[in-house]
């Protein structure tokens, strides 16, 4: 029913401007990846190239190792949902969804029924017997997942497939392709630019940026171990301190920070998500905490964002301010901003942290910020 | 268009924008006009077909009869609406698909070659129908075309170009974007013709269908040159009428008779196709 | 019409009317003749295709607008090289049977086998010449006309009795009078008339067209036609595209003076209100050009022995009396009376008179024949060129 | 590498319509392009070949018919004889009737096209009056113009229909037979307006209410929706049914006989009086005439098809 | 420039189906109204009758006061952003970014000017001269955007205007539309599903559901205080204990906890955001805390939402579990859980933690929660 994909150095202009470099991607048998990356990047592009809609000016498509070169769009057995909905407009709700099975042969009274059960999905029922032209823009999104999913494809591919759905919905959408994957286990390529959905979705994260290929990795990965400062921004990482590394540690207004072993030498950004930072009151004892004024903060409703800001000429009495559990975080007591290129040098940081609920701070208020699960993780400036 | 509806609701006293009241009522005299425009040469037309006497200065007939309608029960007369039914249908029948490929590979060549396609597709409408039949006949009549195949033959050309350009417009605007998606959807090419594209361009083949049958049921030059006597039709009839004097009346009612059966299908199915806006 | 034959077969040529009549038998003949006239169509239809029917031939007409029509496809079918002709018969005359003679597309001498010929004239000058052209036995007459004025005697109480009168009553009576454009027929012998009447009689031009006698008599009846011109309907800026045209304005109106070459229809566009009841014929003192008109069969016809047998029972005596019923159609026949037994001529006898056409013998008083058909197109152009384009 | 090849019977658009141009990185991936471009290039031959062969036969079978006879070549009497009398004889006559057939289709043209447009946006815009419109506009297709002339000789002639219903003004003026041939315009702008209106709806896309919608939210008045939104939209179905009614009223006869005066005389009326001549000798100059206005008419219609495949590159 | 909104008693129905009841809803004149709701709620017909594309079938639409009733469309001096971008097709990019000022009577070279600011403000300068249909799904929306901006309108409609935008770009988005209010302060209706940017754009936000207003408050009020269950879901709200209100206490299978004075006695659910609680080590001492057992685990990329069930017969050794620092956090150890219509006596609840990270839990595993700033809520249920 599934099948590995794989695309292997996939170039594509459109008269003359290139829009994907050098692509290549594996997705496994049943993997689901998800394709993250700026506006305009090349996101839809990668996807109809895959469903044979453009050929790509160089590289291949496989699937199960087989090229695709010459297998007709219709031939690879793939279905594709399209980032505007692209319902035809000649036929109903039902009708749309029925076309795949129609296609496939079956008569108009078998393939309804097929189509009804899709539709019973999407919870769209009701809406049958509409014409299309008289659906809101997330009922339009919903059949079109819906006729995708009748064609019962062994590779599907979705192209902001939720964009437009409520959160309620898009959990129950969520669950419905979670469903489909444990009973039909299709190969699915997901474009998105909620890394929550993408992370709730995929086994592993794609980011897409001007048409190269930044990072293919893990959740996890993408989140705490960005490739570039590009993969953690498109991650919705809010920071990233200028600095540089030398003898595996990070250098910068912060102090010094031991940071991964692959981190090559040179100016870098330290890059900590602000998830993983916490606010501690300046006097709970016992707690490491770096201490720096409140300069901005966010409502997010439930959520609030906290900038920090950081001085280099800020005292820091506590040793160890960003020590949580974590061995690898060291003493920021005396942070080395003269790296030999002169980078990092700036004198201010700022840290943004996600509290939950109102914080009830104020502006220019101090405040700890202390490491939860004490990560960090330096990237190449 | 919702956007240029009129206010429904009274504008309090007072209150600005009484210029947009005016906008409806524009409107209204604007589609009388309209009315009037479309009508006004019929009126003569239909008053003719039920006048015996009709001398100027009368604006009315002076006096009324109904003589001529029986004339359209004739039998010759009923062959011959006949004969323009079967002309119109055949000419219809080929030259909609024809118009249809033509305007595809049009579409479709590129540069040059596409303009060549469209050209040609164009060039019978620059060729008189007298030029296009006279210069024709002689090399149908010498190679023994039969008379009906050699009249659809010049009027499936004649019609061609009406044909073709209605599938061009309707292409350009088109979007090529239902086709991927059909294909991702399993519709093999000739599926995606019968299932997405024939349905998106039925309004243009309902439009190009009748347009050509009105080429075969209206046609007098070809039918009486290449037909040469053996297809009598409606037109045929009312041609020899209108060419003499005190027929005003036999006229009016055989010009009807060509008139009106084009108009019944059109209310029966064709109105809606034919003024809705393209599908696709 | 009938199964097309091999190309290149060679007509069928017959001895008697006998082995026609063994031929004809079975035979469809179309006979293409000008459809605008409904009471020469309920004619053929209801009276001639019957009669022709009990001698197993089938008559079919196609109605056509112009006779050209019907000499184009024949000339068509025989550069095509096509010998199994789609015409059968023509209702031809003068240029349109000239330019077929010209294009040898009649089938001749077969007027002679035909029975019912002995009963017409053989010295008449109109069935001898088609306008100048000699018959030649390749058309056979059918019934003869003459070339009328006639006008409201509301509007006009005393009208004027030459030619001459009737354009000094157009000056005299601006935009009353007009004449149709030729070269529609009407119009043309209009021309040629006003032509006899400035030379100073018929007997002045000669029939045969050559360019001197053209260049003698033309100029003054253009002269006469230009200096008339403003006085005409509108102007003379424009003119009734054809008869038919002329008859509406008449009708309405417009105009008090009309022609026509086909007076049998008078009769019944009166009766039938399209005409004023006031209309009234006006026969002029020098007389007015008179013809015949004739059935020709295409030198190709497909089926020429059923031709044949439908123009010998349209001369039979029975036929030619009914068609000149001004109730029927009204056509003056071409037979000569002197020829006929008494009782076909009680059947001519019998007819009722027109209350608005005079008699045949009436209207033909002075009479003359027409010009060789040369001079028609000659003097169309030169009128296109000199009258026509001034204003 | 191979590429999808494309099935049969569908149009080469399937692929983004820029096949080929971009795609030279590799020397086999244009090898392969040019294979297939090949192949889509003689799949939109053969799908041509049905409409184009007739055309082409019949179009050429007529030309060289006419030509011929206009040259002398195919007389119905006589031996051929080649001679340029046909066109050379009457060449200031030719002119003045091309000037005046050129007059009547681009005054009928431009008014036709006003109409039409006028016409489709009241369908558009007025929701029930407009349907009405539209049927009656849509009735008037099948009229043959030869029946809209003769209605409209009932309607303007001297002492017509309206000459009536004014109460028979002696300063009627002639609309029939005059000197501006008004009733002749009158009547291809009746019909043919109602042509346009029916080709310019068929091409308004779905989208046309959406992006009415949208221009009103940004401003633009009724008025400037028609002029900057429906009006640049409707252009190409506007120039193809200009183009189609253009030549086709260069090159009527029905109307221009009827109902204009009878001199000048436009090209098809002057090419079917003298095929019509009694005298044999005027076919070669009726051939003539007819082929003038071929020659017209192929001269617009290269024009009118140049422009419009350009315009569409620019879009 | 700005005018104030409002609707009094909108209803609107498409043939037959009402799809808005009785709408009312004021925006302040400069203020910033999101609407939130499920797909299909009446959101996009909501924008439409107050750009007056739609005519409501009853009730009004007023501008400062005036009835907008006979004022046509181009005349209410609204730019509306539609969820798909209705771009002119026969315009470029720039020229459609120009059109307003063009319909204004600008001449062209100006027109292009002026739009060429606007595209400089979405990032699409380098796209002036693009033919729209060469865009991304980003790229068109920002262009539609521009192009509404351009407008300078006194009233601002965005219909989900950022749903393909990437996280980068749709933050710069945010920063664009707090520029424009700062400076041109249009009233502002926006769409949207993500009640993140609704809490960054928006002074207030109003929910819509099956064509009723359910809620219309601040981004806090919506938050911590919905008014229904369903304004809580549509918020993203993931706990709701069934249980009942009764004596200004809500009884449920996690105890007796007191909610607010407002709060009618009946069957209700207790609404606890996710956000406002969290995971405690069960050994931390002088915390206090309700013990259950981890039940599921969701890893949302930087955070991850825990499933905890509690059963009523859990000993719960520590009194006042749910109590922070909230004085109101009541006795949870005798639960009663027989309410008079018998509502809420299941007895199992489970409440979604929201935890930064990954807490390297374990199904099953046992775990203290605790309400991190003291918040309970009822709602009739
Ligand atoms: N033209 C129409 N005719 C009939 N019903 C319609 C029409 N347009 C929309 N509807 C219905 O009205 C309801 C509200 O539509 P609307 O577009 O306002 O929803 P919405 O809140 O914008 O949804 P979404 O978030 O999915 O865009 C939907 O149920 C839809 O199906
Ligand atoms: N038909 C086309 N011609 C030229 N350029 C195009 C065409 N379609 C897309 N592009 C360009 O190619 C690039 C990639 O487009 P694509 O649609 O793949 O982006 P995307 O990653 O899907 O973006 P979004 O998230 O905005 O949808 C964009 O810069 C776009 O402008
Ligand atoms: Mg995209
Ligand atoms: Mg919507």
């Amino acid at each position: 029913m599934s099948s590995g994909l794989e695309l292997r150095s996939v170039s594509h202009s459109f008269g003359g401007t290139d829009v994907l470099h050098d692509v290549s991607l594996t997705v496994p048998p049943s993997g689901c990846v998800a394709l993250l990356g700026a506006s305009g990047s090349g996101k839809s592009t990668v996807l109809r190239i895959i469903a044979g809609l453009d050929r790509p000016s160089a590289g291949q498509v496989l699937v199960d190792g087989d090229d695709m070169g010459a297998v007709h769009v219709e031939q690879r057995g793939m279905a594709l949902v399209f980032q505007n909905a692209l319902l035809f407009p000649h036929l109903n709700v039902i009708d749309n969804v029925a076309f795949p099975a129609r296609m496939a042969g079956q008569r108009r009274a078998e393939a309804r029924r097929h189509a009804m059960e899709y539709l019973e999905l999407v919870q769209l029922a009701d809406y049958a017997h509409r014409p299309v032209g008289k659906l809101s823009g997330g009922q339009e999104q919903r059949v079109a997942l819906a006729r995708a999913l009748a064609r019962n494809p062994r590779i599907l591919l979705l192209d902001e497939p939720f964009a437009s759905l409520d959160v309620q919905l898009r959990e129950d959408m969520y669950d419905l392709i979670q469903n489909i994957r444990a009973q039909l286990a299709p190969t699915i390529v997901v474009v998105t630019h909620d890394r929550q959905e993408a992370s709730i979705l995929a086994d592993s994260i794609a980011v897409l940026d001007e048409g190269r290929i930044l990072q293919h990795g893990t959740v996890h990965q993408l989140h705490y171990e960005p490739a570039t400062q590009m993969v953690n921004r498109l991650l919705g990482g809010l920071n990233a301190v200028p600095g540089h590394v030398s003898g595996g540690k990070h250098h910068s207004v912060l102090g010094q920070l031991p940071v991964q072993d692959t981190a090559t030498d040179g100016p870098a950004f330290l890059i900590v998500r602000q998830e993983a930072l916490r606010l501690i009151p300046p006097r709970e004892a016992g707690s490491p905490t770096l201490k720096g004024s409140v300069s901005g903060i966010t409502s997010l409703g439930a959520r609030t964002l906290v900038r920090v800001s950081f001085t280099s000429g800020d005292p820091n009495p506590e040793p160890n301010p960003l020590a949580g559990k974590d061995p690898r975080v060291a003493d920021l007591s005396s942070p080395d901003l003269s790296g030999p290129d002169g980078y990092g040098n700036g004198l201010t940081a700022t840290l943004t942290v996600d509290v939950a609920g109102n914080p009830h701070l104020l502006l220019g208020q101090v405040v700890g910020v202390g490491l939860q699960e004490g990560r960090a993780w330096a990237v190449q400036a | 268009m919702t956007a240029v509806l009129p206010a429904k609701r009274p504008v309090r006293p007072g209150t600005r924008d009484v210029s947009v009241q005016i906008r409806p009522v524009v409107r209204a005299g604007l589609g009388v006009l309209l009315v009037l425009w479309i009508l006004a040469p019929l009126l003569p037309v239909v008053l003719w077909s039920v006048a015996g006497v009709w001398r100027a200065p009368a604006v009315t007939p002076d006096t009324y009869s109904v003589n001529a309608f029986a004339s359209l029960g004739e039998r010759a007369t009923l062959r011959a609406g006949l004969a323009s039914l079967g002309l119109g249908v055949a000419v219809a029948v080929v030259a909609t698909p024809l118009g249809f490929l033509g305007a595809l590979a049009a579409q479709s060549l590129p540069g040059r070659r596409g303009r060549a396609v469209d050209l040609i597709l164009l060039a019978p409408l620059a060729i008189p129908p007298f030029a296009l039949v006279l210069g024709a006949n002689t090399t149908l009549l010498r190679l023994h075309v039969p008379a009906f195949a050699g009249v659809v033959l010049i009027l499936v050309v004649t019609a061609l170009p009406y044909t073709a350009f209605m599938y061009r417009s309707a292409l350009a605007a088109y979007e090529n974007q239902f086709e991927d998606v059909a294909r991702t959807l399993g519709a093999h090419p000739r599926q995606v013709i019968r299932h997405v594209r024939v349905p998106l361009l039925a309004t243009a083949t309902a439009r190009g269908f009748f347009l050509a049958f009105l080429v075969g049921w209206g046609d007098y030059v070809a039918t009486l040159l290449v037909g040469g006597g053996q297809l009598t039709t409606l037109p045929m009839l009312l041609g020899a009428a209108a060419s003499s004097t005190g027929n005003e009346q036999l006229t009016a009612v055989l010009s009807l008779s060509v008139i009106i059966p084009p108009v019944i299908i059109l209310a029966a199915f064709g109105i809606p196709a034919l003024t809705r806006k393209a599908v696709a | 019409a009938g199964e097309p034959g091999e190309p290149g077969e060679i007509p069928t040529t017959y001895e008697s009317f006998e082995d026609v009549l063994a031929d004809a038998d079975g035979q469809t003949v179309d006979l293409w003749m000008y459809g605008g006239d409904e009471q020469g169509n309920a004619y053929v239809d209801d009276v001639l295709a019957p009669a022709a029917a009990e001698e197993g031939v089938t008559l079919r007409r196609v109605p056509i607008t112009d006779t050209a029509d019907a000499v184009n496809r024949v000339l068509s079918e025989r550069q095509a090289g096509r010998t199994d002709g789609s015409v059968d018969l023509v209702w031809v005359n003068g240029a349109n049977f000239s330019t077929g003679r010209q294009a040898e597309a009649w089938r001749c001498g077969w007027t002679d086998l035909l029975p019912n010929m002995a009963l017409t004239d053989q010295d008449d000058p109109l069935l001898q010449n088609d306008f100048g052209t000699p018959v030649d036995g390749c058309e056979a007459p059918w019934h003869k006309a003459q070339f009328t004025f006639f006008y409201n005697s509301a509007a006009i109480t005393d009208p004027p009795t030459t030619l001459e009168g009737i354009l000094e009553w157009a000056r005299d009576n601006p935009g009353r009078f007009t004449y149709p454009a030729p070269p529609d027929f009407t119009g043309s012998v209009f021309l040629r008339e006003v032509m006899l009447s400035t030379a100073g009689g018929a007997e002045e031009v000669p029939l045969d067209y050559s360019e001197e006698t053209f260049d003698e008599h033309a100029p003054a009846a253009l002269d006469a036609l230009r200096e008339v011109a403003p006085s005409l309907w509108r102007g003379g800026a424009t003119y009734p595209r054809d008869e038919q045209a002329l008859n509406t304005l008449f009708a309405d109106g417009e105009v008090d003076i009309a022609m026509t070459y086909g007076p049998a229809t008078l009769t019944d566009l009166v009766a039938s209100e399209a005409l004023p009841d006031t209309t009234k014929v006006l026969t002029l003192e020098e007389g007015t050009v008179g013809n015949a008109s004739f059935l020709a069969i295409p030198a190709n016809a497909s089926d020429p022995a059923g031709a044949m047998v439908v123009a010998n029972l349209a001369l039979s005596p029975e036929q030619q009396a009914a068609k000149a019923d001004p109730g029927t159609w009204g056509q003056f026949p071409v037979l000569d009376t002197a020829r006929l037994d008494a009782d076909q001529q009680s059947l001519f006898d019998d007819l009722p008179a027109s209350p608005v056409v005079p008699s045949y013998d009436e209207l033909s008083r002075n009479a003359h024949g027409e010009l060789a058909a040369d001079w028609v197109p000659a003097l169309d152009e030169a009128w296109r060129q000199e009258v026509a384009t001034t204003r | 590498m191979n590429h999808p090849l494309p099935g049969p019977g569908t149009g080469p658009e399937d692929h983004q319509g820029d096949t080929g141009e971009s795609r030279s990185q590799r020397p086999g991936v244009d090898r392969d392009a040019g294979r297939e471009r090949g192949l889509v290039y003689r799949r939109s031959v053969l799908l041509a070949l049905p409409a184009v062969v007739p055309v082409v036969l019949v179009l050429g079978v007529s030309l060289v018919g006419a030509s011929a006879q206009s040259l002398g070549l195919m007389p119905f009497i006589g031996p051929p004889v080649l001679s340029t009398r046909g066109w050379a004889g009457s060449a200031g006559e030719l002119a003045k009737s091309a000037t005046v057939s050129a007059y009547i289709a681009a005054a009928s043209t431009v008014l036709s096209l006003v109409v039409g447009f006028a016409v489709a946006v009241y369908i558009l815009a007025a929701p029930r009056m407009g349907r009405l419109v539209a049927g009656l506009s849509a009735a008037t297709i099948p009229i043959p113009h030869l029946i809209g002339a003769g209605a409209m000789g009932l309607l303007l002639s001297d002492s017509g229909f309206l000459h009536r219903l004014l109460g028979m003004p002696a300063a009627f003026p002639a609309l029939v037979g005059g000197p501006w041939w008004i009733a002749v315009i009158s009547e291809y702008v009746w019909k043919e307006s109602a042509f346009v209106a029916l080709v310019v709806i068929g091409s308004m896309s779905r989208s046309m209410t959406g992006l009415c919608d949208s221009a009103a939210t940004l401003g633009a008045t009724a008025w400037q929706r028609i002029i900057h939104v429906v009006l640049p939209l409707s252009v190409p179905a506007l120039a193809v049914s200009a183009l189609i009614v253009f030549v086709y009223t260069f090159g009527a006869y029905e109307s221009p006989w009827l109902l204009g005066p009878t001199s000048p005389e436009p090209l098809p009326v002057r090419a079917v009086r003298l095929f019509g001549s009694v005298d044999l000798d005027a076919r070669p100059e009726a051939m003539a005439t007819a082929l003038v206005s071929v020659a017209a008419s192929a001269a617009a219609i290269l024009a009118g098809v140049g422009i419009l495949r350009a315009r569409r590159n620019v879009r």
